[in-house]
């Protein structure tokens, strides 16, 4: 057993940091707030020239997955840079074409995901899908057919777009399109493409929650109050302390869930790994962004300092693709 | 010790909820943080003041009814449970007003408060300062001496509502050779249209204009403008702080109606059989009863001529944590889609607006220090 | 209205307090526990002689009862003194012969309760009675004879004595006596009852934690740690801050409670306000206990150390005649 | 990254397993915090040790396995999945073997390890005194030079185990004249029955004597008993709390079967529906298994040769937090009955032992302030 990264893995988060600040993702993911795809849609390439993409599509598919692990630490540092658009959704999508058996749908999509020049997203069952507005492909369950035409579709069209509590995510419903795979295999598909939405979100989440601590420890440093900097303060500390504490064992549940999901992983229920990773992770990071935003005060709760980026992604993540009600339902299920 | 309404409160009651039923706008009006919203909601102070419900517990002569504190208790349950409009003008009535009629001088209350009743003046309060916020001690604006009155320069931020006000008021340093930094602060009022103002919107966490900045350029005031002694600022500020202001923050009204909104939404969409929800909810309407319960014992106290003190920093932990649970159950109540922030009923907007609550008019870390020294006599530390 | 006690009731306090504070109540706690009731009755007759009691008793059968405001406060400060006992049972079993309907039974126990020469006691259905080992009657309802025998009755023994995490709660089962009242008068007695026990040890945690908040607060004046005294530190200061703020919220519902019990009380469902602030009145006195024990440290842990008999009394006050569980349901229950 | 076990770690699970199976008594024994169940105890330590199963990390020559930190958490996992009794030994295999594996001589090891092992002799540890709690460096018992070795003075207290156990040892003050307060310390080793020692149990919150304060009246201790240089005290005491102390304080086999237990409380107890205490109960099973794959995670890196440091204060407080609330919800499960504290399975006695999680070993105040100066590089406060 070695339960921690490796050094190629450690330097492949590194150059993923790089690439990120350098590619001032603040000012990526405002103008993506803002309608403005075009500084996203560039970042997105070069994430997937980083391989990121790839590591959720098989080599058959000229990608380099699936490998959970590296996707977890991947996934971490986009949400430490709260970088934009259908990220978990694009691993999804590589689960689902994975194991919908569909070898043409897979043909079409898989490589050109690996290479970032798709942006796809996916719905959950009667949900809302994330920048459906942009994406090449939107795959969902369709249900409102007939009977024959139940199940996966790309959409032809999706409804209006609604806003997030973060302003980064934009919201649609998808509509209509073609069935391409039907009955017990679409939902068997569908079912294993949101266990791996909930894994990548937990991931962001948990990335999130690591920057929300990180720039509050930086800010507590330097603001001064009555004289001293604020981050003396024993209140301050302690709930600094608390919010790195809850991060630092939901860690460790992410890679539970990425070794569980990772070929080798043996007899565990990666489902159930899955669930307990989500909601600790999504709490944890909710817990920092309501410690980052109460020991910030009011410069947190202003939309045009960046913190605001994360507060909103932290509140956003815990509830996508899987509740923490549902996660823990899941953790105690026989 | 009575809960007891007298039949003349009881007719009171009746009175405002009649009024409401028959004048709340059945559709809500535009959010009062965009330019459309505030002018809907100052038209609607103005409907409010035409029949003297603007300002109930205010002299006649203002255009109050004289109401007390218990009829200000009852108006504000009936106003919340009828769903009116958030009041455009509560910097005004909760923290000027009460200044005013301490401080101020009859010619400045006749002057200031008729208007404030009208909605004709919205005011913004400028506490803050980039490097004051909690410690109001720092503040470095200045109001110099000029003929006739004080030039204000400096920069003042956090001023709620004041993208869209017509005047504001706070303390800047008029003796910076003062022995002590709470020494030598004046409290003035400005017209945020006054030459050498510039206001600067900020968007809280949804992006709309809550709150600004204002830079001050040589802004001149006229004597007739400052409250109080110049170089009494502290203290005239601070000399309500103990009044009913810590009392009429927040009124148990609202809760009290969010508590009922939530528990609606608990009823018409949550499986019954969920007590981790119905737990929360629970709580929501406890905490809301014990905020209102309290209320009324703090509203007798002040009736014998009491003050409520370091009390009110119990006040305000105590309703800042209530306002975020409840409006995170409603949230966890939405379930999955509950990040939407146009979402049913307002839970959303309400959500971001509690998120406020444990920051401003003192943040809870600031109260929880005040609560441990004040009132339990801990040590102070190196605050 | 006035939501405040007025001056005789707060004299009745202070009264009470220098009462117990003379009677060395910790002492008589610990005789109590070690089964020496001696101390225990002698102080139960002082409080008797001073009217606790009688609050509970009407009038025609030598009380002054009842009188819910003043049995809200006599028993917070009896709370806050540790007492020992089954003082809330008293009071529950008052309501129960006031609402039993038999005359005869009143007659006979309710001057000797109101005295203090009988020391009574009830179980909820199908539980433990507190000190049914020395009680003078133990009320109870009984359901294991012929349904003819099924009603309220003074049980003629008891089952094994059995210790509480309050080591002053001394906890057995009553069994047998005769059924006295049946049918649904018995059961509406009896949920009568349950609600004034409920009420009366709410305001038994409250006195609780207020007691436990003023001995910490006195401890962390005095005890110095690096140097300085612990309660300069920030982290102590806000942990004795929420402590008070939870403590301070419960007692108006304590008291919204009493008034709905009043014969005044209007139309207040007076189950939902006893709900509620048994709820309120018990975690807040648990959260307190939480509190004082963890700024006590080590001394707080110890059963010699007097600070030990209100930490037990908070947790099993927490759930005596009504679950946190149980109450929150009542309160949202339509 | 894997979480894959060798075939020879399988094996040795399947060993460690098949052995507790056949000798776990299947009764549980008394309280170890009696006289009758501290014999019991320790005649268990015997035949735990009889197998070599008492100290399997330790070198083969002391009585142990020679095992990797893998395998020791292996056998922990087995261990508190078969509900095998209470480790009698545990403050000496915890704390003091450690020290003297980095700070002892050979002669130290010989005497005192297999002793240790066998359970033939218990220690206790006296670190605090009645001043002296999280504050080490306030201590004030003394060790004064004497022929051949040194004369111990003063006051221990909250010294675990002490009420029963042989030997006891900690730090006491050789140099009063030590320019600083944690200079001029002196780790030693005493016996509890020497002549000067008087012990005084202590009765935890449930009454039971789970620990003693020791007076100490010119009690001799050759210079054998002392570890490390004289006056380096301090040094030797906290060079192993970076090591892999940290991890063994509490095993995270013990939290895996407190959680599986709780299920199986559940399981039994609750209403399905019941998502208030479910969730709570996922909570404990998710906070069991994060504590294991953070241990694992730990475990690899000091395989690595990698030092713990502060991390060790993340997992202090969350263990001990973790301890409380997966009692707390046990207690809960059973209802109003749960204030027994005689009640089924000891969740009571569990419960009360978890209170005291917080406090010993560094408060979690202690903890909190490092995990903010030295993990986050907050500015130190005026502890």
């Amino acid at each position: 057993m070695r339960f921690l990264l490796d050094a190629e893995q450690t330097e492949f988060v590194r150059t993923l940091d790089r690439l990120l600040t350098a590619a001032d993702t603040p000012a990526t993911v405002r103008a993506w707030s803002a309608g403005d795809h075009t500084p996203g849609r560039a970042l997105w390439e070069r994430l997937a020239a980083a391989g990121v993409f790839a590591l959720a599509v098989p080599e058959e598919y000229d990608g380099l997955g699936p490998l959970p692990v590296e996707l977890a630490a991947a996934f971490v540092e986009l949400g430490r840079h709260a970088a934009p658009g259908p990220l978990a959704e694009t691993v999804a999508v590589c689960a689902l074409l994975r194991g919908a058996g569909d070898r043409g749908a897979a043909k079409e999509w898989l490589p050109r995901i690996a290479s970032g020049e798709a942006v796809v997203s996916l719905a959950p069952a009667g949900s809302y899908a994330l920048d459906a507005d942009i994406a090449d492909a939107v795959f969902h369950v369709r249900s409102d057919g007939p009977a024959a035409a139940v199940g996966l579709a790309v959409a032809d069209g999706h409804g209006p777009v609604r806003a997030s509590l973060d302003p980064a995510r934009r919201l649609a419903r998808p509509v209509g399109g073609e069935v391409f795979v039907a009955g017990a295999a679409a939902r068997d598909a569908m079912r294993a493409a949101a266990d791996w939405a909930a894994f990548a979100t937990a991931a962001q989440a948990l990335g999130v929650g690591l920057a929300l601590v990180e720039r509050t420890v930086a800010y507590a440093k330097e603001r001064t109050q009555f004289g001293t900097a604020i981050g003396g303060f024993q209140a301050v500390k302690h709930r600094l302390a608390d919010a790195l504490v809850g991060l630092e064992f939901a860690r460790p549940l992410l890679y539970g869930a990425a070794v569980a999901l990772s070929p080798a992983g043996g007899p565990v229920d990666a489902g159930r790994e899955i669930a307990a990773a989500k909601v600790a992770c999504g709490e944890a990071a909710y817990a920092a962004a309501r410690t980052a935003l109460q020991l910030h005060g009011a410069i947190g709760y202003t939309a045009e300092y960046d913190l605001s980026l994360w507060i909103g992604k932290a509140r956003a993540l815990r509830t996508a693709w899987g509740t923490p009600s549902s996660c823990r339902a899941r953790v105690v299920s026989r | 010790m009575d809960l007891d309404f007298t039949p003349g409160e009881d007719a009171f009651r009746a009175e405002a909820r009649a009024w409401l039923a028959a004048h709340v706008p059945s559709t809500p009006l535009p959010s009062l943080e965009t330019a459309e919203g505030f002018a809907a909601h100052r038209a609607w102070e103005r409907e409010l003041a035409g029949a003297r419900w603007s300002v109930v517990s205010w002299p006649e002569e203002y255009g109050g009814r004289g109401a007390s504190i218990l009829r200000w208790l009852v108006f504000e349950e009936e106003y919340y449970a009828a769903d009116a409009p958030g009041r455009v003008s509560q910097n005004g009535i909760n923290l000027l007003a009460p200044t005013l009629f301490e401080h101020g001088t009859d010619e400045q209350r006749a002057r200031v408060l008729p208007a404030m009743a009208s909605g004709a003046t919205i005011w913004a309060q400028a506490w803050s300062e980039p490097d004051a916020g909690s410690d109001l001690a720092a503040l470095r604006s200045t109001a110099t001496r000029a003929d006739g009155g004080w030039l204000l320069n400096g920069q003042k931020t956090w001023s709620s509502r004041a993208a869209f006000a017509d005047r504001a008021f706070g303390l800047f340093r008029s003796d910076p050779a003062a022995d002590r930094p709470h020494r030598g602060l004046t409290y003035l009022m400005f017209a945020l249209d006054a030459p050498g103002v510039t206001v600067r919107p900020i968007g809280r966490l949804d992006g709309k204009p809550a709150f600004a900045e204002l830079f001050l350029d040589d802004v001149f005031v006229p004597d007739e403008d400052v409250i109080g002694a110049p170089g009494q600022g502290w203290r005239v500020a601070m000399s309500t702080a103990g009044n009913e202001r810590g009392l009429t923050l927040r009124s148990p009204g609202r809760f009290l109606a969010a508590a009922d909104r939530l528990t609606a939404l608990w009823q018409e969409r949550a499986d019954p059989h969920d007590t981790a929800l119905r737990d929360r909810v629970a709580d929501a309407v406890i905490g809301a009863r014990a905020y209102q319960l309290f209320t009324f014992a703090n509203a007798s106290r002040l009736a014998e001529g009491e003050d409520l003190g370091a009390e009110s920093s119990l006040n305000k932990v105590f309703w800042s944590e209530l306002d975020i649970r409840l409006h995170e159950t409603a949230l966890d109540l939405l379930g999955a889609d509950c990040e939407l922030a146009d979402g049913a009923d307002g839970w959303a907007e309400g959500y971001v607006f509690s998120l406020g609550g444990p920051i401003y008019a003192g943040t809870n870390e600031i109260q929880r220090d005040i609560i441990a020294e004040r009132l339990l006599g801990l040590p102070k530390g190196r605050r």
